[in-house]
């Protein structure tokens, strides 16, 4: 090799090429996780916005910012967006895309052409639906329940149905590449129990992806067919049972959830070790019940109908697998706990969200137990309490663990420091801002609060005027990063390869990285974690 | 709260409860469960934010005098995992073994005392009690009998809360369920849709009013003498020119009024507005505030021509009025000329 | 060609099964037959897996990726069954666990003279 | 699904992969994980199907009668047929024989088009006699129940118009082998490549087959 090609194998990756079409065109596995950051961040202040007004409009119990009308459409705005736009594709294809090949040694993906086409996809599809959201209005929520979407509910519900179902390949693409790139392309000596518990989450989520999704297409295709072609499947008119939708839906869409909150998990196994200056504790158990929650996860669906009308035994037998699943995540919460015994904490801004992630998953999983509780559910189903619920677990759990891991990781993407203070600053207002939001929705959920209400009786007024005042303090908690982090794009300090002193194979490399990841072949030759090591060299 | 809405709202103690009130046996039994899964997690909560701070000042980086040998071997790890695993398992199953008793008991009730039809519609509670008696968004029944709902729904899914009795059913299109209860103190408790349902799903809501058997017995010859008032009204709307318009004909200038409580009536101004007792009273008194759509507004104001009681008696003979009704009439009377 | 008798023999095995199974539907009615049927079609199905899309000759791990395609499925139809079996079993007393399509028409219940809920509307 | 070809020399990887092997397995591994999502999008509408098969058992075994189960069998025999023409491909690409397999892509790809020609044939059919429940045309059933055999022709569309969706992909993709097979430029990518469409197209042929067992065979 010359030296001047020498010279070029070992620039950062991000030093040459910046005509648009180096980046439209890349196949880089590091800019593709660029391109999925810059778009899910547009598409999360979108549906953040279409959150902030819903909360302007629950000020006050009578429906006077926005008409009936428009206050359904922005919470299926809100639902849609957040849901296929920002926290399926979040971390598994910002963090994920960056760093799997990293942390495995490998130079890319496996089909690093596949995982551009898969952010075209993504991106098309997500402005086609917020398109037809936008000027022609969908009602339907999230969910798009039959037959309110087939029948009742008019506009737009084909062409976002159609966005969402182009979605979907997006996420099958993505978790094609990841598995494929786990199972064959580790470096020599990454055994599967040597591997980071980031890889091992990213590697469930992507099963999860695999194996759900497509069923999510088969029921869109159907609800597509259904409106488009008038043929009756979920039609009562017809002899159909509109449950049969919720199966199919929820039978993706529980899964889903754990597309959402696995890679966080594993983004906080990363963030604890570093920052107790320890090995995680009880690693194998952790790896384990990543997959148990996978397997687990798919058992678990009809805990969204317990009130539907399905069978009582039915709804017996989903409650159970329900509890069963909250198991591992159980044994995850204490092992995260325990890593800390022994160790030497260090406070930064990372640990902040780390540990806030902790404490508020175990909020969310606990009310978890409450909702697999058949008759506490009865109760509590569709109301605040659930949308506490999910929150909770969506936004404290994983858009915390997204927050932290962006700032962990940052050095590494962009070779820059951020404004450690600030960081600070920013991750306790997320955590007071998002209590306060989503603390008063669980106490009025059970007080009988129903969701998806403009209007609603005086009596909950006081704790909707809280909830709304928490927005106020969240939406500062994420947009100070926003700044911040654009600043020290410029103006922070260079990062050195391995600003934390952290494990990985992803730290051994610059920061940023060359465009083939290592210069060098990377072998492997003892377990994750070992701080022992690095902090008595 | 909207004002449309408004009569149907019950009178319920203002403040907010985040107990809600317990008005039957269910709900006390459900809260109890309700505290001890608090109690639960309240305990969980506290030690891992617990060990969590008391770790984090103990082993902070900057104290040396912290105690960092013997880490924990892989084994012991394990044990305690295992200890975490089987301790959380038999809490869960004792939960899961409460909540499922409780839940299978909600739905296999006792014997019910009278069965009530509740149909959900896009946006409102039509009600009908084993009489006939038929009523809309309010549901009255006696307390302590045990009264068995059967729901359905006209259109999209809805579902039946009545956040006081712990209770709730979605109401399908296409198939019947079941659920009961057993009111223990009388008084009125909010019925709130719970399934999203379409642009005005916030307000359709409605009351239950538990009655002592005195009052509902009362409540009951009330509805019942509807009979007697109807046919009174009957004759007042005839008496009054109403059915020269109304009667439903070929080339009416008016809508036919056969079916039309608990109908929801599109008006001129592209509003859609529940055909209740208060519409039809203004629509007698003040015809120009809601315009039927695809009519003229051309019926004058009998406000002054009728008395209050005259009012009532006509308001009852349109409620009682069955879709189809003035069909059937009409053939009657064509027969007769045939004749 | 040792290699092309293999496929061969795939393929003459196919058509006699799907002769079997097609001459099943003529000659055993009901339940049986229809059982016969899904045995054949799993057969043929295992046959392409084997033959044609070389699963008989492919590392363990590929075979383990079919299998969890079959296995997952599976699942989502089990669990759904589950629901449709059992459906208004312990809650509405007429109802025949062998018949969903009373539970799209309205569960029968009691013949207290009530007017029925369905007949108002629906 | 395949990797489209890079500018790199004959017989060499794509440059995330250290050697051909690695690239070899990884394609077949994407693959298969492919077809698993596929079994599940159809196993999505087989379990709806499931459902009201459960739900109906007589109305849809009767309503199973009116499709033509001649035409289905053959078809089936057909497909098996190309199947095994393209597994052919696959082993004559393997062993260097360029006309060979091409040949053998032809008579797959004109199976193929032979199939989707029958399967248009007895839509037709099933159009004259009125039964067709799609987009308000007219359903004339001759037997009991015709709400809920309208629900069994709702599926047999869906499952083999989807059907047919993939077996047309199937057959652009495999058009655009005989292109490469044509061209013969790397004959060991193309030997991947050719063996990705034969999984494809084997699995689009054991979805058939239990599309024909549920719709056709499971007759009263």
């Amino acid at each position: 090799m010359s030296e001047a090609a020498a010279n070029q194998a070992s620039e950062s990756y991000l030093s040459r090429g910046w005509r648009l079409r180096d980046w439209l065109f890349t196949t880089d596995h590091k800019r593709v996780a660029w391109l999925y950051t810059v778009s899910i961040t547009a598409f999360f202040f979108l549906g953040g916005l279409a959150a902030l007004v819903i909360r302007l409009e629950l000020i006050t119990p009578e429906g006077d910012v926005v008409s009936a009308d428009a206050y359904n459409q922005l919470f299926t705005i809100h639902g849609v967006v957040m849901v296929w736009f920002f926290l399926i594709p979040s971390i598994p294809n910002t963090l994920g895309n960056f760093l799997l090949p990293l942390m495995v040694g490998a130079k890319d993906l496996a089909f690093p052409k596949l995982n551009i086409i898969s952010w075209y996809i993504y991106t098309i599809g997500g402005v086609f639906t917020i398109a037809a959201v936008i000027t022609s209005g969908v009602d339907t929520g999230w969910t798009f329940y039959t037959p309110y979407s087939t029948q009742y509910a008019d506009r737009a519900v084909v062409a976002a149905l159609t966005g969402v179902f182009v979605v979907g390949f997006s996420s099958i693409l993505t978790g094609i590449n990841f598995i494929v790139t786990t199972h064959k392309m580790r470096a020599p000596g990454l055994t599967w129990f040597r591997l980071p518990l980031f890889v091992w989450a990213n590697y469930a989520t992507s099963l999860v992806m695999v194996l759900a999704t497509p069923v999510l297409s088969a029921t869109l295709i159907l609800l597509i067919l259904e409106r488009m072609l008038g043929i009756g499947i979920f039609d009562p008119a017809l002899g159909g049972d509109p449950i049969l939708f919720q199966h199919l839906f929820w039978f993706y869409s529980h899964p889903a959830v754990y597309i959402m909150i696995l890679p966080g998990m594993g983004v906080v196994s990363e963030l604890i070790t570093c920052f107790s200056r320890k090995t995680v504790f009880g690693y194998h158990g952790m790896a384990i019940s990543i997959l148990a929650i996978t397997v687990f996860g798919f058992l678990v669906w009809g805990h969204h109908m317990f009130v539907s009308g399905q069978s009582l035994y039915a709804g017996l037998m989903f409650s159970f697998f329900t509890f069963l699943v909250a198991l591992p995540s159980a044994i995850k919460t204490f092992n995260w706990t325990a890593t800390l015994y022994k160790g030497k904490l260090i406070f930064s801004a990372v640990m902040i969200y780390a540990l806030s992630f902790v404490g508020l998953f175990t909020i969310g999983g606990f009310t978890g137990i409450f909702l697999a509780s058949l008759a506490v559910d009865v109760h509590v189903h569709d109301t605040y309490f659930v949308v506490a619920h999910f929150h909770y677990i969506m936004v404290g759990g994983m858009v915390t663990a997204y927050l932290g891991g962006l700032h962990f990781w940052w050095p590494k993407m962009t070779g820059r420091m951020y404004p450690e203070i600030w960081a600070k600053v920013a991750a306790l207002a997320l955590f007071i801002g998002f209590n306060l939001t989503f603390f008063p929705q669980y106490l009025m959920g059970y007080a009988g609060m129903p969701r998806r209400y403009q209007t609603y009786p005086e009596d909950f007024q006081i704790l909707h005027v809280m909830s709304s005042l928490g927005a106020g303090v969240l939406a500062i908690g994420y947009l100070l990063p926003l700044v911040y982090l654009l600043w020290s794009l410029r103006w922070g300090k260079r990062a050195p390869p391995n600003p934390w002193r952290a494990a990985g194979l992803e730290w051994r490399t610059d920061s940023p990285p060359p465009k083939h990841n290592f210069l060098e072949p990377q072998t492997v030759t003892g377990p994750p974690y070992d701080y022992d090591t690095i902090d008595n060299k | 709260m909207n004002d449309e809405v408004a009569p149907y709202l019950p009178e319920v103690e203002k403040g907010l409860h985040l107990i809600p009130t317990q008005a039957t046996e269910h709900a006390g039994q459900l809260d109890h469960l309700y505290f001890a899964l608090v109690g639960a997690s309240a305990i969980i909560l506290l030690m891992v934010v617990g060990l969590i701070a008391f770790f984090g000042f103990r082993y902070r980086a900057g104290n040396k005098a912290a105690d960092r040998s013997n880490l924990p071997s892989t084994r012991t790890e394990n044990r305690v995992e295992i200890a975490v695993l089987a301790a959380m398992l038999v809490a869960f199953m004792g939960f899961f073994a409460w909540a499922t008793t409780l839940y299978l008991d909600s739905y296999r009730g006792p014997e019910p005392a009278m069965t009530i039809d509740v149909i959900g519609k896009q946006w409102m509670w039509k009600i009908q009690h084993p009489d006939g008696t038929r009523e809309i968004n309010a549901i009255h029944v006696p307390v302590d009998e045990v009264i068995r709902l059967r729901v359905t729904s006209q259109d999209v899914i809805h579902s039946f809360f009545v956040p006081a009795f712990r209770l709730k059913r979605d109401v399908v299109p296409g198939t019947e369920k079941t659920a009961w209860f057993k009111a223990t103190e009388p008084g009125e408790y909010r019925l709130f849709c719970a399934e999203y349902c379409g642009s005005f799903h916030s307000r359709m809501l409605g009351k239950v009013v538990v009655m002592d058997r005195g009052d509902y017995q009362a409540w009951l010859t009330r509805q019942g003498s509807g009979q007697t008032l109807a046919s009174a009204g009957k004759q007042l709307f005839q008496a009054h020119g109403c059915s020269g318009c109304h009667m439903g004909k070929s080339n009416a200038r008016a809508p036919s009024l056969d079916g039309l409580y608990g109908r929801s009536v599109a008006l001129d101004s592209g509003e859609v507005i529940l055909a209740d007792e208060a519409y039809i009273r203004d629509s007698i008194l003040q015809p120009d505030k809601h315009i039927a759509a695809g009519y003229e507004p051309i019926m004058p104001s009998f406000a002054g021509q009728l008395s209050e009681e005259d009012i009532l008696r006509i308001v009852t003979y349109i409620k009682s009025l069955q879709p189809g009704d003035w069909v059937k009439e009409s053939v009657k009377e064509n027969e007769g000329e045939s004749r | 060609m040792r290699d092309v008798k293999a496929p061969v023999l795939a393929w003459g095995a196919y058509l006699i099964v799907l002769g079997g199974s097609v001459a099943a539907t003529k000659l055993v009615s009901g339940l049986m037959g229809h059982l016969f049927s899904l045995l054949c079609a799993s057969i043929m199905a295992s046959l392409i897996l084997s033959f044609f899309m070389g699963l008989r000759v492919a590392n363990n791990l590929l075979r383990v990726f079919a299998l969890a395609g079959v296995m997952w499925l599976a699942i989502m139809l089990t669990l759904t069954m589950v629901d449709y079996v059992m459906r208004d079993i312990g809650e509405c007393p007429n109802a025949q666990a062998d018949d969903v399509a009373r539970n799209a028409q309205g569960c029968p219940l009691d013949s207290a003279g009530n007017v029925r809920a369905s007949d108002t509307g629906a | 699904m395949t990797t489209t070809p890079s500018t790199t020399s004959k017989a060499a990887p794509d440059e995330q992969f250290d050697d051909l092997t690695q690239q070899r397995q990884a394609d077949l591994m994407g693959m298969w994980i492919f077809l698993a999502t596929e079994l599940m999008l159809f196993g999505g509408i087989f379990t709806a199907f499931t459902v009201y098969r459960f739900a109906y058992p007589e109305v849809f075994a009767e309503a199973a009668t009116h499709l033509d189960l001649k035409l289905g069998t053959f078809n089936t025999a057909l497909l098996v047929t190309s199947s095994l023409f393209m597994a052919l491909a696959e082993r004559a690409v393997n062993a260097g024989q360029r006309r060979k397999t091409l040949a053998f892509l032809f008579v797959t790809i004109g199976i193929g088009v032979v199939f989707l020609g029958i399967k248009g044939y007895e839509w037709h059919h099933e159009y004259t006699e009125k039964l067709m429940p799609i987009l308000g045309l007219a359903f004339e059933y001759p037997g009991a129940h015709p709400d809920r055999a309208e629900m069994f022709f709702n599926f047999y569309y869906v499952l083999t118009g989807l059907h047919a969706v993939h077996m047309s992909l199937g057959l652009v993709t495999l058009s655009v082998m005989v292109v490469f097979t044509w061209r013969w430029r790397d004959p060991s990518r193309l030997g991947r490549q050719i063996q990705i469409n034969g999984l494809y197209w084997a699995f689009v042929d054991v979805v058939w087959v239990f599309i024909f067992t549920t719709q056709y065979l499971l007759r009263a």
